[in-house]
C-alpha cells in the first residue's frame, strides 16, 4: 500500500502543480531569484576571505644584520631562523641590493651613485606561516646574537590584521543575514502558495484523509520548488561567476580570484539542498497550520 | 445504536445556540430526515456526526466512538466511516469528478483494483458516468451535487449524511437519490438526510427529526414533513 | 423586449453543447420560469443573460444593449442592471451580511443616505435583519441564499435573474422569495428564475420555459413543470 | 460621490487587511526583510564607492625640482602649476625635508647621518581635483622649466583606478542585481496574496463592480504593506548602521565610513518610495490579471 500511496502524492503533486501554474511558478521564481543573491554573495564573501589570507601572508618580518658578521655566521644564522616553528620562508638581502632596491623606488638611480659608502645593511625578510607567528617568531628572531634589529610594521600588520578581521566579521554577517532571509522570503512564498489552497485542506481532511496523506503531496511539490529554483539559481551563478573570471583575467590580473573548480560544484550542491531542505520545511509548516480541521 | 446525541447543545463563537439540548438516537440500517425551517440548526447537528463542529455541551457516539473526546489522529477514520454529502459539495476544485471520488478511496489505501472497480460504479449509480473528466467548475450544480454523493458512498461508510442532498436537482434525479439511499439503508447503512423537500419527506414515510430554532419538536416514526402537511 | 436570445448557443472549451440555437423573448415586466432537467443548460443561459458566458454563436439583446459585442468597459454598467442569484451564492467572505448587500449599492456609487436606507429594508424583506453581522461562513445554507437575493434586488435593477434561489430554502421561506419576485415583476422588473421546484411552478402558472440537453423543448404562458404534471 | 468611494477603497482595505491576517503578514515580513537586505547592501556599496574616492585622491604627482632653483623661482613655479584647470593642492617638500622623511622611511636614521651630502631634490607634491585629471596635469607640469622630471606612478595609479573602477562596477551591479530581484520578490509576494483572493475579484466583477473600484482597495493595501515593509526596513538598517558606525570607530579608526547623518535620511525616503510604489504596482499588476471576467 506504501508504494501506491506515494504515487497518489506524486501523481497530486504534479496535477496540483498543473492547476496552479501561476503560483507554483511564482515560487519556483521567489526561490531561484533569492538562491541566486545569497550565491553572489556567498561567492562574493568567498573571495574577500581568500584576498585577506593572501593580504595576510604579505606580512613581513625584517631583521637587520650586523654588517660585521661574515658570510658563514649569515648562513648559520638563517638556518636558526628557518628552523623556528612558524617560520615559512627567508629570504636574504644583501646591503648592496638593498640599496639597488632604495634606488629604484626613489627614482633617482643617478643621485645615489655619487654617495661614496652604501648607509644600508643586510637583512632577512622572513615570512610566517600564519599571521598568528609573526609576533612570536620575530620576538625569537631579536633574541639571535648578530641581529641588530627587527621591525615587521607592527602597526601595519595590526591595522592590516583588524581589516582582515573585520571583512570576515562583516561578510559572515552578511551572509548569515542574507541566508536567513532567504530562507525567510522561501518558506513565506511556499507558506502564501499553500494558504491559497487552505479550503483543498480542509476538504481533504473532512473526507477523512490524515495529516500524513495530505501533507505528502505539499512536501513534495515543495521540494520541486526548491529544487528546481536551486538548480535555476546555481546554473545563473555558475554562469556570471564564470563570466566574472573571465572578466577579472582580463582586467585584474593582480586580484587572485578563487578559481571555480571546486566552488561552484561545492556551491550548485549546497544550493539544491537548500532549496530542497527549504521547500520541504516550508511546506510542511504551512501545511500543518492549516490541518487543524 | 449507530449514532447517540445526549443534551447536546452548540454555541457558537458569535454566540447563536444552534442546537439546544438536543437528544437523537439512530438505529444501524435507519433512515431519518432531518427537516426544519432555514436556520434551525440542521447543518450544525450533522456537522456534529464527522465532527466539523464540536457541541459546547453534551456527548455523541457514532459508531462506537465517542466524538467530543476523539484524539485529533483518531478523527479521519471516523469520518471513512461516515460518509457526507455536504450542502456546499465541497469538491476539490483541481481533479476531475473521477478523481474527486476516487479521493476518498485513495486517502483510506484502498488497492488500485478496488478504485478501479468501485469509482465507476457509483458514477455510473449517480447518473453521471458521461462527465467523469469534468473538474467541478465545468459541471452544473445539479451535477456536482450528484457527484458529492458518489463521494459519499463509494467506500460503503457504516454511517451517510447528506445535507440537503437534492437542493440542486429536478424531481426526477431527486426521487433517484433518494432511492439510492433507500437502499443502502436496507442494505444496513444509517442514513440521516436533512432535507427541505416536503414532497419527497411526505410521500415515503420514514422517520423524521423536526428542528426549529435549535431545538428538536418532533421524532416520527413514519413522519411528515410537518404543518400544512 | 428586455431579453432577446436570438440562434444563440455555447459550446464550452471541452466541447459541451450546453444551449443549442435557443430562441427567447421576455417582455419588461414578465415572470419566467426555467425549468429542466441537472444538466439542461438552465444556469449557461442564464449567465449569458449578464455575461458571464459569452455564446459560442448567437446574439443576446438585455435592456437595449447587444451583450455579445459590449466592450469590456460596459460590460459593469449591464450587470448593475441585472440583479442576480447565483446558485453557488458567490458571497464575498470577507464582509458580513450587511455589507455583502451594501457591496452592490457602494460599486454603483449610490449615496451613504440611500444605502442606509435600502439595504435594512431589503435585508427584513427577506427575513434576515438579525443576522446583518454575521459573515456567509457563519451562515445557514438558506441564510446565505436570502443574503444572495438581497443583494441581487437592492438595486431595483430592471432584470433579475434567479438560479434556482430556492434550492436551501423550506418550503414556507420558498414560498416567501417567490412571491418577493412576482412583487417585483409586478412592479416592471423582469424576473427570470431557473428552478426545480414542480410545487411552485405548478402552483402559480407563469411563463414556463423548458429546457433539456441545451435546447428548448417548451415554451408556454401559464406553463407547468412538465411531465407527470 | 468621488470622496466616499476612496473611503469605501479604505475600509475594503482595512477590512480585508483584517480578514487576510495571515497573508498580509507575510507579504509585509517579506517586503521588510527584502528590502533590509537591499539596504544594507546599498550602504555597502556606498561606503565602497567612498572609500574608492578617498584612494583614488591619495594619488599624488611628484616633480623634482632643479637643484639650481632659488626660492622665489621655486615661490612662482608653484604659483604656476596651482594655476593648472585641475589641480587641487601643492605641497612643497625641501631636499631637507625629503631626507628626513627617507630615514624615517628606512629606520636607521644615524646610518644615513654620515653622508656627507643630501643626495636627494626638493619636489612638489601636486593633487589633482579628480582622478582623469592626473595625467593631463603631469604632463602639464613636464613642460615647465625648472622641473628635472615628473612621476605619478602610472603603474599603480593605472593599478588602482582598475581596481576602483572594478569596485564600483562590481557594487554597482550586485546592487542592481538585488534591487531587481527585491521588485522581483515583493511583487511576486504581493501577487501571491492576491492571488489567494481571485474568487472575491471574481465575485465583486460579476455583481458590476468596475475594474477600477476593485483594484483601489488593492493598491490601497499594497501601498500599505509597502510602506509598513520599508518603515521596518528603513528603521532596521539605520540601526544595524548606526551600530556599524559605532563598532568601527572603536575598531577600525584608519577606515573613513560614510557618516549617518544624511545617509539615513535618504535611504529611509528611497525605501519608503521604492515600498510605496512596488506595493502599488504589484497589487494593480496582479489584480489585472484576474479582472477579466
Ligand atoms: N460557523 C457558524 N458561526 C456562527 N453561527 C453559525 C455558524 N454556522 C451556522 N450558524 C448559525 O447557526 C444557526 C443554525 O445553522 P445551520 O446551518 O445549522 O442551519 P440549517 O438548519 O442547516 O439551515 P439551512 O436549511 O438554511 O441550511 C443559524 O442561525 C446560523 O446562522
Ligand atoms: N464551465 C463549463 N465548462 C464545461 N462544461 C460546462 C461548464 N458549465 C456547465 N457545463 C456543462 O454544460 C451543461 C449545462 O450546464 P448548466 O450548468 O447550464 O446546467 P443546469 O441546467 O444549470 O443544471 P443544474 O440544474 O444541475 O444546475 C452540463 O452538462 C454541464 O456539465
Ligand atoms: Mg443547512
Ligand atoms: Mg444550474
Amino acid at each position: 500500500m506504501r508504494l501506491s500511496t506515494w504515487r497518489y502524492a506524486f501523481r497530486d503533486a504534479a496535477g496540483s502543480f498543473r492547476a496552479n501554474r501561476f503560483s507554483s511558478l511564482s515560487a519556483i521564481a521567489t526561490v531561484s531569484v533569492s538562491l541566486l543573491m545569497l550565491a553572489l554573495f556567498l561567492v562574493v564573501a568567498i573571495n574577500l576571505d581568500s584576498m585577506a589570507t593572501t593580504l595576510e601572508n604579505q606580512v613581513e618580518i625584517k631583521a637587520w644584520l650586523d654588517p660585521a658578521l661574515k658570510d658563514e655566521d649569515i648562513g648559520r644564522l638563517s638556518d636558526q631562523v628557518k628552523s623556528f616553528p612558524g617560520v615559512q620562508s627567508l629570504t636574504y638581502v644583501s646591503a648592496k641590493e638593498a640599496m639597488e632596491k632604495l634606488a629604484d623606488r626613489l627614482g633617482n638611480q643617478q643621485a645615489l651613485e655619487y654617495v661614496g659608502t652604501n648607509p644600508l645593511r643586510a637583512s632577512f625578510e622572513v615570512k610566517a606561516q600564519r599571521p598568528d607567528d609573526v609576533a612570536p617568531v620575530a620576538q625569537a628572531i631579536t633574541s639571535l646574537v648578530g641581529v641588530q634589529k627587527v621591525d615587521y610594521k607592527s602597526d601595519t600588520v595590526d591595522k592590516l590584521f583588524r581589516i582582515t578581521r573585520a571583512l570576515r566579521v562583516f561578510s559572515l554577517t552578511l551572509v548569515i543575514a542574507l541566508a536567513l532571509a532567504t530562507i525567510f522570503i522561501i518558506s513565506n512564498t511556499i507558506r502564501l502558495t499553500v494558504f491559497a489552497r487552505r479550503r483543498e485542506i480542509t476538504i481533504m481532511k473532512l473526507v477523512g484523509a490524515t495529516d500524513a496523506y495530505i501533507r505528502r503531496p505539499f512536501v513534495l511539490e515543495g521540494v520541486f520548488f526548491g529544487l528546481v529554483g536551486s538548480l535555476i539559481a546555481a546554473a545563473l551563478s555558475s554562469w556570471i561567476y564564470t563570466g566574472f573570471l573571465r572578466f577579472a583575467a582580463a582586467n585584474l590580473p593582480f586580484f587572485e580570484i578563487v578559481p571555480g573548480a571546486p566552488l561552484l560544484r561545492n556551491l550548485t550542491l549546497t544550493l539544491l539542498g537548500l532549496g530542497a531542505v527549504l521547500g520541504a520545511l516550508g511546506s510542511a509548516v504551512s501545511v500543518r497550520r492549516f490541518l487543524r480541521v | 445504536m449507530m449514532i447517540q446525541f445526549r443534551g447536546v447543545s452548540k454555541i457558537y463563537p458569535n454566540h447563536v445556540a444552534a442546537l439546544r439540548n438536543v437528544n437523537i438516537a439512530v438505529d444501524k440500517g435507519e433512515f431519518v430526515f432531518i427537516v426544519g425551517p432555514s436556520g434551525a440548526g440542521k447543518s450544525t447537528l450533522v456537522k456534529c456526526i464527522y465532527r466539523e463542529e464540536l457541541p459546547t455541551r453534551g456527548s455523541i457516539v457514532v459508531d462506537g466512538r465517542d466524538v467530543t473526546s476523539l484524539k485529533p489522529s483518531a478523527v479521519p477514520y471516523l469520518r471513512r466511516d461516515v460518509g457526507v454529502v455536504y450542502q456546499d459539495f465541497k469538491l476539490l476544485p483541481n481533479k476531475t469528478a473521477y478523481e474527486n471520488v476516487a479521493f476518498a478511496l485513495e486517502c483510506t489505501e484502498a488497492s488500485q483494483r478496488e478504485i478501479a472497480k468501485r469509482v465507476p460504479a457509483v458514477l455510473e449509480l449517480v447518473g453521471m458516468k458521461d462527465k467523469v473528466k469534468a473538474l467541478p467548475i465545468q459541471l452544473s450544480g445539479g451535477e456536482q451535487q450528484r457527484i458529492a454523493l458518489a463521494r459519499a458512498i463509494v467506500n460503503s461508510p457504516a454511517v451517510i449524511v447528506a445535507d440537503e442532498p437534492t437542493g440542486n436537482l429536478d424531481p426526477d434525479n431527486s426521487w433517484a437519490i433518494i432511492r439510492i439511499l433507500l437502499e443502502l439503508s436496507r442494505m444496513g447503512a444509517t442514513v440521516v438526510v436533512a432535507t427541505h423537500e416536503k414532497h419527497i419527506v411526505n410521500n415515503l414515510k420514514q422517520r423524521v427529526i423536526a428542528m426549529d430554532r435549535g431545538e428538536v419538536v418532533r421524532d416520527e416514526e413514519k413522519g411528515a414533513y410537518g404543518r400544512e402537511a
